[in-house]
């Protein structure tokens, strides 16, 4: 990793009196498992619901050993129907639990896309705030893992476009931990997207830092020339076109964008009039992603500090491929950095 | 009309064409199933017929008090009285639609007096009576359909859960909702409204199968009154709505939707049965829709005077009242004294919403999100800039003259 | 309706013979229904599925008198279930018949979401082309109606976003013509939004014409100072926001987009090469809004011809408001002209 | 460990505090009342016992050939054979995945050697003894599995749609093709294949209404494996899933799963219904998944072995076999023949498999619409002069450093 990178997460420790018992190396898996775990713990009114969360922990036991600790009335395997899960959530929510709601692959939300928009997303509203809805919704999302159809989708912009709900991804084991307690803390529905081909990946978790704000975007290597853009999977391949253009004498920073709703303009901005120049990525496809949102707002925000427009790489305007094509379908290392080129010749 | 009279044709000749010989045959054949394998009247429960008689049923006994008899019966005349002159408002541009709960009164009534305080109830977009029950004022009930909200009360108030527009949903709301009651260790019930139409919704299935699952006090009572906007309930189902729930796991029922003490006594079995543990129940309330789907409905493009006509003998009122007067329970004051209640009620709600101001435009960015949202507030402060630029005037010309031009 | 202004449609006349017969004026709701009833006569396969669209001839009467004519057989009133209308349309498609579906307002169409996006848009990809499943969707869709909830929202992006799904929309009733027969000629599964509050605006059809391809952009007025960019009901607003600038001596270039999958950008890019400048306008919330995918092409296209930002004009962040504030919440003609000013003041 | 431990306490203590006595009480009841209505046994049609003893059944008789029992053991081994290989090659990394058909046979050959050619099949993705029925070639199944396709096969060439991971949705599509066949005329039957769990999906519920409301000649043929991953199927229905649809007006019907001449009577008699006219039906086939869920799953952390020791003893195979033995049908040479009929199966699909070229990079954007579309075209065309840029080399290294790190 670059010597520039600044770490992480956006955790700042508080870690003086207990660093050595609260700071170890996890995949994101396992901080996710542990955060609800903790959730748990902190509030009996936190629920685990899902397809297979229970004995099996989830199809990526993530709720591995919940159910055997908290028990079935809290840790509750559900009727195969996302539809029937999400819409008990909100009854539940509406009766004072907090539900942690797992859809067991991004493909799989479609069913429960009306209760999401037209009841969990708008009821705070309907109610004039007299009522609140704290459900997350857990999404193991984007691709790279070899899977079949429907495994290996990125659905975000289709959440973050609907007003009423948030949207976040960590893109690494701090954010994992300290991301998830806060979107299970927030009176709001919270749509929470883990990179799965990501779980695995391990980084460092201090259990007893005191995390940033849920929704700010994090610089996760600063740099002069241009400005990089991404959140949770594409956060590592971010870094790490940085670090191969480092090489060739070129300074790109690295913004991990972390909430795609609200997104933090501020910090884009902020990185942008530095550098004057902005590639987003994210395995969505580019027509109407979140990138395009990035670009447009950028654009008006930084109008006479860029020096090229802001480029995008994503996956194209076509059905996620079968598996041994991802790798042509997925922004990988030579598409960022082809497109850092681009944006650098002009 | 020549020119449709000949599409018809065409496409009359072009079905009888070919395999089309077989194919209507088949049809025909179809139709004669399908009737075949519906009894014709389903039984009903019914505790008082349409002439006023007190009728027994073994399994669902009840002893309504004169005063509770009372009681039903002006609850009965205030909703409908009330529904009445929401729908003149409307038809005065005071609101902008209104959806009508004539004819149900009974079934609304009856179920909702059968609950406790602390039972919570999951309305559709008409259960006015129910609303009235519960004790929510009814001039909130009035601001959506003015335009002012999307929702006027706090659900928590009355443990009356907002209207729910898009079919369906609200089943499962409920069902959660009793998932929680459960895990409370609370033995309070939960009441699902529906429709006939919205017994075809995904949803309302997945509700059934949550509740059956995880046994959830929750009771479904479906107001079939026969009608989804044009379309009869033969479009939903081709056998009698209750039965549904027993391929669920869970007892259903029928009831005489126009007899509000029967509908009293099927839904107090019900919710008593959900509170003891006994799990979900489905309540099919059979009734009729006695007027426009909505105001903005017109039921004579699709519906039969006739049938209504039939209906109409039915009252779920004047049976009540027929039971008051045989058995001398209502003289002439009572009587009057709920007319005099009426009309208060009427004036009231009329007074109130005439009086019901425009939310203020700011309102927009209000209660978006519980905790706050960059982009909110962003767009509120973008905008209370703009609306501050017409105050300003000369800067914004384009503005202003835009504004004339409106 | 200014001097400038380029006609009612694109359809191009050939009208020469039969002038007089062919060419009237109607309300883009007859304009519709008169469609329908050609595609059916022409071509037994057509179909017409969804809530009331029998006897009734649905809330807006688009199919009135179709059920009459062409039976129940192919005028089928469905049972209220979205999902089972577009899953069973998919079925009957895949039979060689060719549904055009009624969602009956725009915030009923989320029941279906899951078939349409997972199913109905990739099922041709997924059999390597091998099957085709021509569904027309129709949605009356957008605000002004002084509606209850639900019943008013713009969620275009929301099916733009996803590959395999072409998305149209028609400001006129020569394009209501025209484009609902493409649409149901067309082999892919074509979203139709139908502008509901512009359902009774009359304009010229020629039904002799021969009309221009289904998913090409019309300069509905043509200017030198800006480009406005709109599509559906925002056309009209449009088109007065530039008869007001006018009157100020500001010359505005309207571009009715007609399609937002695929987006003409070869038409707005022309535009935008001319005037310099764009304000893209919609209905839809801004954020993630088809405006967004926009802003950031065109100004990826016209780097260095935009004298200022790409600017958009839409809804807000929350989820539609009731009727008393939805005048607010829609962008009229202020709020067209103040971006119009914005975007020349740079 | 330790923490576990305290944790499991902990919560234990918070449940049974406060109002907890009493909900656990009200739980204790609940579960017994959910138990009591619940059948122990419910009905299923069997015209093959275990031990391989035919027996009869009032309603559905059968009276199959020498030549059709050995066909349906052929069948049945040939395609257990076909799903070992499959297994194999994806423990051997020539498959992404592979779902299991293993022990539900019977459910699969029975009912799809019901069918006429023209009936056409809607499969969800574990049918492979379908596929094989309706003479798709095995290999073209796998294309998917490996990732080179995600449907590799020409749905109307069989009459056999394409696998639909999405669980339920097919039996909507299903639904549908059925109302077009009878609108054409046409006296063929339609079969939606899909699981215990998948009964729980609302888009079935739908199917099950659509289908009854027009009388479409469609059969729901629903494999309970008693498993939906990890799930039993009592987390789906608390009442055997035959039973739900009569509460859509249409009959269902359990069938021993792991008979393969009672699936294919069942069948039969749900399809020459349909045909016929009578609508659709439900069957429920009785069976058990005796694999892993797919080959990415691990039945050990929820599953008892005893469980599946049980079902061992009910093989679909041996239990034909048995009968075959017994009436003397089947001779060493026949059962010779049809083991190296499966080894030369094996062997093809195993060759074919490795074989299989990877698509070519620009089939991402292939058949994403069949009218074409102008942002496929574009992007085409950017990835195709990307792709060039490498070939050219020099001026691009940023790529060309990046791919060494790669
Ligand atoms: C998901 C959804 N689809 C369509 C509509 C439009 N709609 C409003 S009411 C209605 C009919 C409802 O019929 P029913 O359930 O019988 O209730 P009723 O109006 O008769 O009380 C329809 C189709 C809707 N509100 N929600
Ligand atoms: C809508 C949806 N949700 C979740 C999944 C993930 N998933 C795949 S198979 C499966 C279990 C299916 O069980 P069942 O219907 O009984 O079929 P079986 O696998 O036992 O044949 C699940 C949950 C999915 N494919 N689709
Ligand atoms: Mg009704
Ligand atoms: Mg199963």
């Amino acid at each position: 990793m670059a010597a520039t990178a600044t770490g992480t997460g956006t955790a700042t420790g508080n870690t003086a009196s207990a660093a050595a018992s609260t700071v170890s190396k996890m995949p994101i898996a396992k901080a996710l498992n542990q955060s609800l775990r903790k959730a748990m713990e902190d509030d009996p009114k936190v629920l685990i619901m899902g397809e297979d969360v229970g004995k099996l922990g989830g199809v990526f036991r993530i709720t591995d050993g919940l159910q055997k600790d908290f028990g079935e009335e809290r840790v509750i395997d559900t009727p195969l129907a996302e539809s029937g899960i999400v819409g008990t959530a909100i009854g539940l929510a509406l009766r004072g639990y907090r539900p942690v709601v797992e859809i067991q692959f991004d493909g799989f939300v479609f069913p429960a896309y009306d209760q999401i928009v037209t009841q969990l997303a708008k009821m705070h509203a309907r109610a004039l705030g007299k009522i609140r809805v704290p459900v997350v919704i857990r999404i193991p999302y984007a691709g790279g893992i070899g899977a079949v159809e429907h495994h290996s989708e990125s659905p975000e912009a289709l959440f973050a476009h609907v007003a009423g709900l948030k949207c976040v991804s960590p893109s690494n084991s701090s954010d994992a931990y300290w991301m998830m307690q806060q979107a299970i803390e927030s009176d709001d529905p919270v749509i929470f997207f883990e990179p799965k081909r990501r779980y695995w990946d391990k980084s460092e978790v201090d259990t007893a830092a005191i995390p940033g704000p849920l929704h700010t975007a994090r610089v996760a290597r600063t740099g002069t020339d241009l400005t990089l853009a991404a959140y949770g999977p594409m956060v590592k391949t971010c870094l790490e076109a940085a670090a191969a253009s480092q090489e060739e004498g070129k300074s790109l920073e690295v913004v991990d964008m972390r909430s795609m709703s609200p997104i933090d303009f501020d910090t884009l901005q902020k990185s942008v009039e530095k550098t004057g120049r902005l590639v987003v990525v994210h395995e969505a496809p580019v027509f109407l992603g979140t990138g395009s949102e990035v670009a447009a707002r950028i654009t008006e925000r930084c109008f006479y500090h860029l020096e090229a427009p802001v480029l995008r790489v994503g996956g194209f305007h076509s059905p996620y491929p079968p598996a041994r094509l991802e790798d042509e379908y997925l922004p990988g290392l030579d598409r960022v950095l082809d497109s850092v080129d681009r944006a650098l010749a002009y | 009309m020549t020119v449709e009279g000949t599409a018809a044709r065409s496409s009359a000749t072009r079905r009888s064409g070919g395999t089309g010989k077989r194919a209507s045959a088949t049809r025909k054949k179809k139709t004669a199933q399908t009737a075949a394998s519906t009894p014709a009247e389903p039984q009903l429960v019914q505790l008082l017929t349409p002439d006023g008689e007190r009728v027994e049923h073994p399994d669902y006994a009840i002893d309504p008090t004169p005063e509770e008899l009372r009681g039903l019966y002006r609850d009965m005349v205030l909703t409908r009285r009330f529904d009445a002159e929401a729908t003149a408002l409307q038809r005065q541009g005071e609101l902008g639609l209104w959806a009508s709960l004539l004819g149900q009164e009974a079934a609304q009534i009856g179920s909702a007096r059968a609950l406790n305080d602390e039972d919570y109830v999951f309305p559709t977009y008409r259960e006015h009576g129910v609303a009235w029950c519960r004790g929510v004022d009814p001039t909130n009930l009035l601001g959506m359909f003015r335009g002012v909200n999307n929702g006027g009360w706090d659900p928590n108030s009355n443990n009356f859960h907002l209207y729910t527009i898009v079919i369906g949903s609200q089943t499962l709301h409920a069902t959660g909702y009793a998932m929680g009651v459960m895990k409370d260790g609370a033995d309070s019930a939960v009441i699902a409204y529906f429709g006939d139409g919205a017994s075809s919704q995904g949803d309302v299935a997945e509700a059934f199968t949550f509740s059956a699952v995880y046994n959830a006090p929750v009771v479904f009572f479906c107001q079939n009154n026969q009608w989804a906007i044009s379309e009869p309930a033969e479009r939903q189902s081709r056998v009698p709505l209750y039965q549904r729930a027993a391929g669920y796991g869970f007892p259903g029922v029928r009831v005489d939707g126009n007899d509000v003490l029967a509908c009293l006594a099927v839904t107090k079995a019900a919710t008593e049965r959900a509170r003891s543990g006994q799990g979900p129940m489905l309540i099919e309330a059979f009734t009729y829709r006695m007027g426009a789907h909505t105001t903005s409905d017109d039921p004579t493009k699709y519906r039969r005077d006739e049938e209504r006509e039939a209906w109409e003998a039915k009252d779920p009122i004047l049976r009540l009242r027929r039971l008051l007067e045989k058995e001398k329970l209502a003289d002439d004051t009572f009587l009057a004294a709920i007319e005099e209640e009426s009309d208060a009620l009427a004036k009231r709600v009329r007074e109130a919403v005439r009086a019901m101001p425009d939310p203020d435009s700011m309102a927009i960015f209000e209660n978006v999100y519980a905790d706050g949202h960059a982009l909110v507030d962003e767009e509120r402060a973008q905008y209370a800039e703009y609306l501050a630029s017409f105050a300003t005037g000369p800067e914004h010309e384009g503005g202003s003259a835009a504004q004339e031009v409106k």
